[in-house]
């Protein structure tokens, strides 16, 4: 089996997929909402990197670097926001995030 | 004559399959195990010389009732420890709890199939070597987290902690130091930044050692060396595992091979961050003198190696346990300064035309 | 790559740049309450940004492209930037004492961040690369992630800020997953290439509008608009009001500039693809955000989802554009646009500026009832707060109502009865906007009010907010310049 | 700065003087500053009429510059026949409104006489207006002090009644601003509402644009069915805004059918004049007959405005000249009465606090010299002749006759309903005993109160006795824009 | 794409994890064997200095763990971002130079930052 561009596209859906059903059907912990966020991210970046090499091109994995970089300083926000509503509400339950409403 | 071996090997069977992937890939299993088997024995016999050499300090003779010399040693801590029961705690995660072991060993192994050990002696001569090594060593972490999250102890997850943290406070310094390596290289393929550090004025004059990275790149050396004792949670750094405050940290909950699993790695790390050192800043198997030239590279590479191991056991002899606000200030208010100002300045150098590294 | 023309072109980010890292660390000596000096030093170097923005764009005629065109500087960019910049500047005046008064400055971040957002918008703005666009979206959210949870003892805005995080992660995820595929069906990350590439028909028609849905969901995210505007509501209101005004002001002008840039500039020929995307977020953010604001009684909730409905009106602007493959009526429309939002963010300022007052110390004044007898307390705060609610509600002669009236012309010059359908739609809709919005102007004006204490502000904020009221009814009596002024920016821009 | 600008902005600066003021202990100030902008206002409206050429149908005093020009909107005033008088009608108005207010109102004296002075500059820049932009504009922002008048000074269900008065109207502007969008795009991005006239419009446009308008001037008027807005807001707005509403803003609506429906869209006028002749008749006989049963004075004299109005609209939808002068006279005639009947409750309602008709009774008794003038205005309002209102309504009925006899016969019997709720509720609250204790403790009006009423009636009866100076200046513009009418667009 | 020099790295790895394997393997089979195996409820608890554990040993944890974490995200980017520039430092002369030299002054004002905010002290 020969990988072709439709593989890595393939791989690269599914991987968005999984993760915007994470963020949505996860209801019990955060850190899985945050996870499902980093995952969102490769999955674009599996596309990228495949979209560069069929296309011969290297500004897809310059821009893969970019968001690699991005990712990790979001996820480092995403975390410190994290510890913050810990302290603030001694847990992290996506269902307990409910004070604002309307 | 290896060129043969694997000729003879390629014609044993005449099918596609096994020239074209059976055989590569025994073949390549084959020099792993050439790899392996010798570093299983090597980091085996460095912790007959660690006590050895401590004892030296101490003016003691250090083991010496198994085998001559105690030499037989290592083997018989082997058979203990294989014959140990395995405990697995009732309240562990199983699967994570064995988990951490084997994430913890197979890193400190797989690096070194980057590692050359003379030019074209590599298993995997590839171009991202350095980045590659950084990667594959950053997973150690994990295996320190894992094992001490599924023990579920406080003093194996406190222990962890403290482990990681300082880990990752200390990947940062040694990754500065790399890439100052790479700079000066222009290349991160390992065998490459050997080769560039045989170049140069000095080597003309046959003073080869006088133009290896470790002269020029001083402080970057000495950040690598006492790094790479904190990655390695050796002495002075070891209150990871500081018997008088969290006994064991995150390996307390384990016994027998499991336990003998995290021993290995830190030592195979330990000949890891030593042989390391030696490539990127001690000419690899370049000899020191020209004159020595006719001594073959990995005799050179070896004994390097050995001399900066060595420097470890001397300093776990030599010095007290830092405390753990001070190993971390040292990490990040000390090393990733000093890195960082030399980093500029070595690139600052390379463009001026006293640039030494053409 | 790196010439004297470039670096000229982007002054004003590098200035941005280098005056937000000094502000930082001149802020760590820095001991007053007020923080006085980082507060001065920001100002001046918004100022200077707002400045120099506003000379090169009122220099320039046409879009001159900086470092291999990843960068570009046109007309209307710049004046994004400069509004953006006035913007911060008036949300740093207002938010001040508010913050202040809630330990958010115990450091100088909030400062330091705004900075730093403002530095990601103007990235945003001046992209013409889909990574320097992508680049600067995230310093702007990153930095916002951050304002939102500047509180950090305030269950209520970490909340938000963790709501906000992850809807804006996510949306950022959808506008990367839909460019990677532009840039897969294109070959390139230059919006120009991308231009060619799309217009040059050999490129599949299914994969570059699989891309575009992802990418409009993307930047409908970042706009606001329904079905993805889940984020507004609760991070308005659980914001600090201060940093509510930061990430609903001159953002919004930065979202539009990347929507034209992305949508128009890069992808006009797919425009009967996006316009009918785009009718459909704006019918909805029209019908939800006007309907749910109704049922509020938390004055920044009815707030954010008057943004909703108001960016429904922004999006059908854009999505007048192109009527039948011809795109002449697109500069009326982007331009109609560009007004809205423009106008938008000042009354925005004025709105929440008011709220930012009259929060006193342990009481945040965000409920409408809140504002009950304001006109007996204060005279002039009601007369401001008035003047932007009907502005808002697009009542003459206050400027909103010519910023609906330019979408509207837009619009209906299209032609066709579908666009009337959708203008009469939406005068209905904003009928029932005006509903909500006269609400609260009763509640300031016929109700009695709840205290007597007559409402105090320090000087600066009582000088801009008034100012900025006045400009809400000045620029309606006299909307022509700023109108030109927009329309000007718009046709020099889509000219190359 | 021409005359035109002058009456606009002079109440409007006084306007904004006022509310610059801060708090009630400036009241007497604050009263006097309204006046003078007040009497200045009017005066200097009064060049207008005496500078005026009634011989041409043209427009006069114009003032034209370029105000958006994106939008090529331009800042066009003038003013014609038909619409000077209201702007003078406004300006006096605004006097009488000011002096009406004089001591009743003591809270926010500052804000009251503010929003009514900008209101009459914005409602005479409605009657001015050239530009569609222009119009529209000062159309909605009377919206906005007119609102907060009825909201703060209102009675108790004030709030309501704000509302429902903002909404209402705001609904059929909105469907007319459609509709002049749609007209600048057809005229090629003009929003000259003189152009506007010229434009040739296909049937269905037409048709549509007409029902644009429509909704905007109708809700306005009000016609019926969309009237119910009117008592409401009469019976809770303060006196001087209930005044200011019946007199002034309900012409706003009127006057757009003559400057905007009917000479935009001549075909489709028309064509729908019979629906409008019928909702106006609905109007006089059915709100009339409605009018009779009310027991709240405020809420009678409002529903006997709609159905004055409705004489209005049947007069311009006859298409004859003296259907169309009589509604302009109506207009102007219904503009003098209502407000004094409005400012003539007032009256009442400051002594007794009681609207009811109920509450009341032998008045005459107590307040002699405020009957005379009350029995006047009843009479004006049900059409008396030598008083104002008999001249607009016997022309239209005239005119209404001329056209078809059934629709004169019809609008002539409403007259009998006109004369019957009105004199019923003069003769059940100024006649007869005295009806309590508090009606016995009354006392006569003041000087202020005799002074405004006194202009008013001064007024009343010149245009009844002698209503050529109002006609003669429209004539012409009357005969021109018929003639306009007549002309199809198609 | 050439991977021929990948090969031995999968291998490696997965020897690497046999390595952890096996021994794992043969001492449960040897310690069983030898019947030195007896696990029972006292041994297989939790290491408390000889006391029952008290309460989860997941329990919260220090904050200043999450701030090395973050840094260490961030400062590890860094070296990402300067890998590549270092490898290609002499080909792209000066304007390299110069380029990095901005990233890491902005690194720098970070890193003062963070370091005056007290973010890098453990006490």
């Amino acid at each position: 089996m020969t990988l072709t561009l439709g593989h890595f596209l393939s791989l690269g859906a599914i991987l968005f997929a999984l993760s915007v059903i994470g963020i949505f059907l996860n209801r019990r912990n955060l850190i899985v909402l945050l996870m499902a966020i980093e995952l969102m991210l490769l999955a674009v970046n599996m596309n990228f990197v495949a979209f560069s090499y069929y296309l011969n091109d290297m500004h897809g994995q310059v821009f893969v670097f970019f968001i690699l970089t991005v990712a990790a300083a979001e996820s480092a926000i995403g975390l410190a926001i994290l510890v913050l509503l810990f302290r603030n509400k001694s847990n992290i339950n996506v269902d307990e995030l409910n004070t604002l409403k309307g | 004559m290896i060129d043969q071996i694997y000729g003879f090997g390629n014609g044993l069977i005449a099918a596609t399959w096994w020239t074209a992937a059976g055989w590569p890939v025994l073949w390549t299993l084959i020099k792993i195990v050439v790899v392996v088997a010798p570093l299983m024995g090597a980091v085996a016999y460095l912790t007959l010389w660690e006590r050895k050499a401590i004892g030296f300090t101490q003016i003691r003779v250090g083991p010496n009732r198994i085998g001559p010399l105690g030499l037989l040693q290592p083997i018989a801590d082997a058979v203990k420890l294989l014959t140990k029961e395995i405990i697995i705690p009732t309240v562990a995660n199983k699967g994570l709890f064995l988990l951490g072991p084997i994430m913890t060993i197979m890193p400190a192994l797989a690096a070194w199939v980057v590692i050359p050990f003379g030019p074209e002696v590599a298993l995997a001569n590839i171009n991202a070597g350095l980045l590659f090594l950084m990667a594959i060593t950053s997973l150690e972490v994990y295996g320190v987290i894992i094992a001490g999250w599924a023990s579920n102890s406080k003093y194996a997850f406190l222990g962890a902690l403290r482990a990681s943290a300082q880990m990752v406070s200390y990947e940062i310094a040694m990754g500065f130091c790399l890439v100052v390596v790479l700079m000066v290289a222009g290349s991160m393929n390992l065998t490459d930044i050997v080769m560039t550090q045989g170049r140069g004025m000095m080597v003309n004059q046959g003073l080869n050692f006088l133009s290896w990275n470790w002269l020029p790149l001083l402080p970057i050396f000495l950040v690598y060396f006492i790094s790479g004792l904190a990655e390695t949670n050796r002495h002075p750094f070891d209150v990871v595992e500081g018997e008088s405050e969290i006994v064991a940290g995150h390996m307390i909950e384990y016994s027998g091979m499991s336990f003998a699993m995290f021993f290995l790695a830190e030592y195979a790390n330990m000949w890891l961050v030593s042989i390391m050192a030696v490539l990127m800043f001690l000419g690899g198997w370049l000899p020191p003198f020209e004159f020595l030239s006719f001594i073959p590279g990995w005799i050179w590479l070896g004994i390097k190696t050995f001399m900066v191991v060595t420097m470890f056991l001397w300093v776990r002899s030599t010095f007290p346990r830092y405390r753990y606000d001070q190993i971390m200030r040292l990490g990040w208010k000390i090393f990733i300064p000093v890195t960082l100002v030399w980093l500029v300045v070595v690139a600052a150098w390379m463009q001026t035309p006293y640039n030494i590294w053409k | 790559m790196l010439d004297k023309a470039s670096l000229i072109i982007v002054a004003p980010e590098l200035m941005l740049l280098a005056m937000a890292c000094l502000i930082a660390l001149v802020d760590l000596g820095v001991k007053t309450r007020l923080r006085t000096l980082t507060y001065w030093l920001s100002m001046g170097t918004l100022a200077f940004v707002a400045w120099s923005t506003a000379m090169l764009a009122s220099e320039a005629q046409t879009s001159l492209y900086a470092f291999g065109h990843m960068v570009v500087s046109d007309p209307m960019g710049n004046w994004l930037k400069c509004f953006s910049a006035l913007a911060m500047m008036v949300c740093l005046v207002y938010g001040r004492p508010y913050a202040a008064d809630r330990d958010m400055m115990r450091g100088g971040e909030m400062f330091t961040l705004a900075l730093f957002s403002l530095l990601g918008m103007f990235v945003m703005i001046s992209g013409s690369n889909f990574l320097v666009i992508y680049l600067g979206l995230e310093l702007l959210t990153l930095c916002s992630y951050a304002l939102v949870a500047l509180r950090r003892d305030h269950a209520q805005s970490t909340e938000a800020a963790m709501k906000y995080f992850v809807l804006g992660a996510m949306a950022s995820g959808f506008l990367l997953y839909g460019l990677s595929m532009i840039y897969g069906a294109t070959g390139s990350l230059d919006i120009g290439e991308v231009f060619k590439a799309v217009g040059s028909g050999r490129i599949r028609h299914d994969v570059l509008v699989f891309g575009l849905v992802f990418v409009v969901s993307g930047l409908a995210f970042k706009l606001g608009a329904v079905p993805f505007h889940m984020w507004i509501p609760d991070v308005y209101q659980g914001a600090p009001t201060s940093v509510t005004l930061m990430i609903g002001a001159a953002p919004e002008l930065a979202a539009f500039a990347i929507t034209i840039r992305l949508l128009v500039e890069g992808m006009i020929p797919l425009a009967i693809d996006w316009q009918q995307m785009l009718i459909v977020l704006a019918v909805g953010s029209l019908l939800v955000g006007n309907l749910a604001a109704i049922a509020q009684t938390n004055l920044k909730r009815m707030l954010a989802y008057s943004t909703i409905a108001q960016m429904g009106f922004v999006i059908l602007g854009l999505a007048s554009g192109v009527v039948n493959g011809n795109t002449l009526n697109g500069q009326y429309a982007y331009s109609a646009s560009m007004f809205y939002v423009v106008t938008y963010v000042l009354t925005t300022l004025a709105s929440f500026g008011i709220i930012l007052l009259l929060a006193r110390d342990g009481f945040e004044s965000e409920e409408i009832a809140d504002l009950a007898g304001l006109n007996q307390r204060s005279p002039l705060y009601a007369g401001v707060m008035a003047v932007c609610l009907l502005s808002l509600a697009g009542i003459p002669p206050l400027v909103g109502f010519y910023a609906k009236l330019a979408v509207l012309q837009a619009l209906v010059s299209s032609g066709d009865m579908f666009h009337i359908g959708l203008a009469i739609f939406a005068v209905m809709m904003s009928l029932i906007g005006t509903f909500y919005y006269i609400r609260v102007i009763k509640v300031m004006y016929f109700d009695a009010p709840i205290t007597v204490t007559t409402v105090s502000a320090p000087a600066d904020v009582r000088a801009v907010l008034t100012i900025n009221g006045a400009l809400v009814l000045i620029l309606g009596i006299l909307p022509g310049g700023l109108m030109t002024l927009c329309f000007n920016a718009v046709v020099k821009t889509l000219a190359t | 700065m021409g005359l035109l600008s002058l009456s606009i902005w002079v109440p409007i600066f006084f306007g904004l003087v006022l509310l610059a003021f801060g708090r009630d202990e400036q009241a007497p100030t604050e009263r006097w500053i309204a006046l003078v902008g007040a009497v200045a206002s009017f005066l200097v409206t009064i060049p207008l009429y005496t500078r005026f050429d009634a011989t041409t149908a043209a427009m006069q005093f114009v003032e034209k510059a370029p105000w958006i020009e994106r939008f090529a909107v331009n800042y066009h005033l003038g003013v014609d026949g038909i619409s000077l008088w209201f702007v003078l009608l406004t300006a006096f108005i605004n006097v009488i409104v000011v002096i009406s207010a004089w001591e009743v109102i003591t809270e926010r004296v500052n804000q009251y006489m503010g929003a009514f002075l900008i209101l009459s500059g914005l409602m005479i820049g409605v009657f001015t207006a050239l530009d569609g932009i222009l119009f529209y504009t000062f159309f909605e922002a009377t919206l906005i002090p007119m609102y907060l008048i009825i909201g703060i000074w209102g009675g108790p269900r004030k709030i309501y009644a704000a509302f429902k008065f903002f909404l209402y109207t705001l609904l059929g502007s909105l469907l007319m601003l459609i509709a002049l969008i749609y007209l600048y795009s057809k005229s090629g991005g003009s929003f000259d509402i003189l152009t506007w006239h010229k434009l040739p419009i296909s049937g269905t446009a037409q048709t549509l644009l007409f029902f644009g308008f429509f909704a905007a001037f109708a809700v306005k008027v009000p016609m019926w069915p969309v009237h119910t807005w009117l008592p409401d807001v009469h019976v809770e707005a303060p006196t001087g805004g209930s005044a200011v509403l019946a007199a002034i803003m309900l012409k706003l609506g009127a006057y757009g059918f003559l400057r905007f429906s009917m000479p935009i869209a001549p075909d489709a006028a028309h064509e729908w004049a019979g629906l409008m002749i019928a909702l106006s008749l609905i109007a006089v006989i059915y709100v009339g007959l409605v009018a009779m049963v009310q027991q709240d004075m405020k809420k009678l004299v409002a529903y006997s405005s709609v159905a004055h109005m409705g004489f209005v609209t049947l007069g311009f939808f006859i298409f004859n000249d003296l259907g169309v002068a009589g509604g302009v006279v109506q207009m102007i005639a219904h503009g003098f009465v209502s407000a004094a009947m409005f400012l003539c409750i007032g009256v009442l309602y400051d002594r007794m606090h009681s609207r009811e008709i109920a509450s009341y009774g032998g008045v005459v008794n107590t307040m002699p010299n405020f009957t005379a003038f009350a029995l006047l205005f009843a009479m004006a309002n049900c059409g008396l002749p030598a008083t104002a209102g008999f001249v607009g309504e016997w022309m239209v009925i005239l005119g209404a006759v001329k056209s078809n006899f059934w629709i004169g016969m019809a609008a002539a019997s409403a007259l009998i309903f006109g004369a019957a709720y009105t004199l019923w509720m003069f003769k059940r609250v100024y006649l007869g005993p005295v009806a309590n204790d508090e009606v016995k403790a009354l006392t006569d009006i003041n000087a202020r109160e005799f002074l405004m009423l006194a202009l008013l009636g001064i007024a009343v009866l010149y245009m009844g006795l002698y209503p050529k100076p109002f006609t003669d200046v429209m004539n012409v513009t009357v005969t021109e824009f018929l003639k306009h009418v007549a002309t199809s667009k198609l | 794409m050439n991977l021929d020099q990948y090969l031995p790295v999968l291998l490696f790895i997965l020897v690497g994890v046999a390595v952890g394997v096996i021994p794992q393997v043969l001492g449960w089979v040897f310690s069983s064997a030898m019947g030195v195996r007896k696990p029972d409820a006292q041994k297989n608890s939790p290491y408390e200095c000889g006391f029952e554990a008290f309460e989860d040993a997941r329990m919260k944890f220090d904050v200043r763990y999450y701030l090395v974490a973050i840094l260490f995200i961030l400062f590890d980017l860094e070296i990402a971002f300067l890998f590549p520039w270092a490898v290609a430092l002499k080909d792209i002369g000066i304007v390299g130079f110069w380029s990095m030299m901005l990233f890491l002054g902005i690194l720098v004002v970070g890193f003062i930052y963070e370091w005056k905010k007290g973010a890098l002290d453990w006490e």
